[in-house]
């Protein structure tokens, strides 16, 4: 079993995880840039080590500083969270050679679902649906066009390492899209240094639903139903919930049994996420995998039961999977909100110190956040200060008490999107259900 | 306690270093702080309201080393030396070899100082300057963090 | 439908009510006495109405105030939350003489339950084991001893008009009988203006096990499962938790149709709770009934998923319950512990100032509180600042769930009994569930 | 603690290179801080703190008042005639009959000066002491909370 668990992150992931360990009985060792010092991951941790200066590349990305945090704490396992250093194979393999339990999936199974070329082929050959499109990087306008008229407009053009909405675009018709092609190209060149791009369909309104699964060193695979993460800005997700309003118990098993082959396909022994499009026909196709613990995984925890952290360290540490599918139930509604220090109307960062804090409570709502009273935002990292998740009977008690929860969490001193997501639990599309990824773009909040 | 006492209070203060004052009794509560580093009195507000107390041991180990030395005052002339990197703190290339500084040396600027073991590399740490050794802050084979004080100096 | 509820409470159950009432569309008036206007349920109803000075008598219990809240602000129901006039026939009866809805079972309802001896009457009616004891009053030494020796010693000596320890007195050995009888008579008489007092069976190192019911006004009645609420100092509930480690589910089963019997032979209709004691073989007797909800119903909703305080409203709206016995099913374990402004070791109260404040958080975790920073916890009332619940899969889980948060869980400025739960949590009785009524006077922390 | 200590306390501090000055008693409290930082937030952090915010709108309708009244300043002699109990305010015994009471009059002690009504009782009340009806706040028909300020008067 593991004894002492270097966390490589920070913010409310960091909490997370130091929780789990608590409960579990692993020590922890948080790391910290040196701007973080103040930070509540480093007040929780058991023993907490400074890595470097604020610069996340000297500091949170920086392996070596990180390895030898775990050298001198004598930890025997490192967790990467999300972001930061969580999908990046060199590092998994560093871990592994410094005799360090990476907790995650294998520097294979990262270099094989992170590329979205190689993850289309590896799925397609499971039998997963994937949008029609190229398999293989576009090289020039020509073939771009070429590609757009066999699979006819709309289309998207993608960078094949990108992600987060950087170096996509949406084609309507032929003419425009040597240009389109050109600006993925630089663009993908600029955000990920690889101007790769693909080509593929582009569906109209569709939903993004994703699968968590869950699998172990011993082969065992399975899933925990669905997330409808529709609700996004500028391919950002802003708001989870599961399960998906329009999933039927049959499509379900669909989804769930494609997911469950796309992590066999590869022998995937962590727990992960298959992203797919749903059309407004009910037909699903695979977007991609990520191969970490999400952001949203929480809303999954609430109607399964399960902590899904704790299952990820087991798992890592060579223990078989506590659960065979016939387990998983799925119970009553769960959303949330991701609380972030913006300008609630035009998403600009809002560092700053928070002078005023006050948390929800209650039956059905749990908070998951690093901030505390006094405590400064830091314009260094991401603008995520809280997830502010909610458990009820149904879809709508759902949203009424996330209304309400809402309500009663007071944030002093900087600017947040609890405005913003008030708005939306208020608004009649989205308790109605009418949503997709198209939602914000559309309506006027 | 009437402005009487807290004069009198505040004049045997005035004659002494001390920075911060803090006193309380059943009636009344005197809290007095003396320059302008308004840190001390920012840490004070989230370690209430943040949950360090919860596990004050067990921040030990590593993380007080920093402030700690941080705060100890410098001569004029003199400066700290920090580690660059997170790791194992050596004085010597090896256990049976000397030193690479004692207290008094002076060295000069490109001269190695100590070892900071890294995934098992070496990295030398050199003096940027010419300089006298006042202190070894750290004990050999000593865990260090980054930013830690590994020596006191004094420039020449 | 109800429209709008007066609360006559403060503290946490004010704001559970007010959630609840929020969650439901329906609006909300806080009455609250002139130390209480900075009170969290002042703040967070839709409206406010001051009744009354410091004292409970002028306030919180006094009834014409409340009334005239009500109907100034044109409320037509009035919810009691626990304690103050929850249990006050008389003030059912006012509600329903001026058209409001009482929140709660009928004036009839409470007489009946209320005074332990007709409770006892009509429970055994109903087939519900009691202790072999008196049913009636037992007016002179020489009868008090001649029934001790009837039933066989140990005995107990309880106040009919009692509860919550005051007036009770165990008796070993027949020789100690009378000076016990009269102590109990004066306790009763000093405590509750009634020196009556009736004697039973003492039965040794029984759990305190008590099932909570939910009815309707058209005759339905269900129970929700039991809490196990053994850990009592002074015969003060401290924790609570549920399920109950050593019931099996055909003893659920059982005492829960005990619990229907007897709440169906009061044509009762609303939540409830009949308390038992269970001995060491198992066997139960009823102790008494609740009319009213109760400080720990938590640790049941988090168990069975349902919001029993929406039931409650609802069903005093005249709705039919929308669960059968049928849909009940007991998921994992939940732990709730009372969090006062008490010393630790001493248990003497510490009302004042809270300066830093900080709630844990993460899955499974849940705090019913209605303090917040910088917020004075006044000496005039009750000393429970917080709840604090958690859920898990097993009592295990919870356990150390429930360690973690308590950890986590900063209350600056004043004493708590913060620490005093962690120790009940690292302790290796309670770990094994050797818990029993006598658990903290025979245990030593 | 009066005007002149404090203006004596502030006095006794800016000879001083205090940053800082804390003191509480039973009755008062006080806080110095020179300098330009934005910290003295850092003393209302309890009002912000609480969901004050959270439900404003809605607190007007009836809690607002007594505050409200409460606040205006008196004259010398003058004095404030809190409502007993919660109710509705009446000004006169029916709407047909003329008021007990209007501006400028002078009423006795024991004189009924208005009602609140509760559960359908008429509740008179009377004045204390012998004084002059300086301002009717309350309109009639109008809902009180206990503590709600009816009369200002002016004590003969």
């Amino acid at each position: 079993m593991i004894h002492k668990v270097v966390i490589a992150n920070r913010g409310e992931i960091a909490l997370r995880i130091i929780r789990a360990c608590k409960e579990l009985g692993i020590k922890t060792v948080a790391v910290h840039s040196d701007v973080d010092s103040e930070a509540l991951h480093v007040k929780l941790a058991d023993q907490s080590v400074c890595i470097g200066p604020a610069a996340s590349a000297d500091s949170y990305l920086n392996m070596k500083a990180i390895i030898s945090a775990a050298e001198i704490t004598d930890a025997d396992a490192i967790h990467p969270g999300y972001g930061f250093l969580s999908e990046n194979a060199e590092f998994a393999e560093i871990c592994q050679n410094c005799g360090l339990t990476f907790i995650g999936p294998t520097a294979e199974n990262m270099r094989l679902m992170g590329d979205k070329i190689s993850a289309r082929q590896t799925v397609t050959k499971a039998g997963v649906p994937i949008l029609p499109g190229t398999t293989n990087a576009v090289t020039s306008a020509e073939e771009a066009v070429r590609i757009a008229e066999e699979i006819g407009c709309p289309v998207i053009i993608k960078a094949t390492a990108g992600g987060g909405g950087r170096g996509m675009k949406i084609v309507h018709s032929l003419t425009s899209v040597p240009n389109a092609f050109a600006a993925a190209r630089s663009e993908a060149k600029a955000g990920f240094g690889n101007p790769e791009v693909y080509i593929e369909k582009y569906c109209e309104r569709p939903r993004h639903v994703e699968i968590q699964i869950m699998a172990d060193k011993h082969g065992n695979v399975i899933h925990l139903g669905e997330r409808d993460c529709s609700i996004q800005r500028r391919h950002q997700k802003l708001i989870e919930e599961a399960p998906c309003s329009v999933l039927t118990d049959e499509l379900r098993k669909e989804m769930g049994d494609c997911a469950v082959a796309a992590a066999k396909a590869v022998n995937y022994s962590s727990v992960g996420t298959i992203e797919f499009l749903l059309d407004s026909d009910n037909k699903f196709y695979f977007m991609e995998m990520n191969t970490r613990i999400q952001v949203e995984h929480p809303v999954t925890e609430m109607v399964t039961g399960i902590d899904i952290v704790k299952e990820q360290i087991l798992a890592a540490a060579g223990k078989p999977l506590r659960y065979t599918q016939a387990d998983i139930k799925i119970t009553g509604h769960a959303i949330e909100c991701r609380i972030n220090a913006e300008d609630p109307d035009k998403f600009t960062p809002c560092p700053g110190k928070i002078d005023g804090y006050h948390t929800p409570g209650g039956l059905g709502v749990r908070v998951d956040s690093a901030i505390y009273d006094q405590y400064k935002v830091l314009p260094y990292y991401d603008s995520l200060i809280a997830k502010l998740i909610v458990h009820a009977e149904n879809r709508e008690e759902a949203i009424r008490r996330m209304d309400r929860a809402l309500e009663e969490y007071i944030i002093e001193g900087i600017k947040t999107t609890i405005p913003f997501h008030r708005k939306v639990m208020n608004n009649k599309d989205f308790i109605e259900g009418n949503i997709d990824t198209g939602f914000l773009e559309r309506i006027k909040l | 306690m009437d402005i009487k006492d807290i004069k009198a209070l505040v004049k045997l203060i005035m004659d002494t270093d001390i920075s911060e004052f803090e006193m309380e009794t059943d009636e009344d509560r005197v809290f007095i702080k003396r320059g302008s580093q308004q840190e001390i009195i920012h840490v004070a507000a989230p370690v209430t309201a943040a949950p360090a107390p919860a596990s004050p041991a067990s921040q030990q180990i590593i993380s007080d080393a920093p402030s700690a030395n941080a705060e100890t005052p410098l001569g004029d002339k003199q400066e700290r030396v920090t580690s660059p990197i997170v790791g194992t703190f050596y004085i010597a290339p090896s256990p049976e070899s000397d030193p690479y500084v004692r207290v008094g040396d002076v060295v000069d600027a490109g001269q190695t100082m100590c070892i900071v073991e890294a995934m098992k590399l070496m990295n030398e740490i050199e003096s940027e300057y010419k300089c006298k050794i006042v202190e070894i802050v750290k004990a050999n084979a000593e865990p260090v963090e980054f930013g830690d004080v590994l020596f006191i100096v004094e420039k020449i």
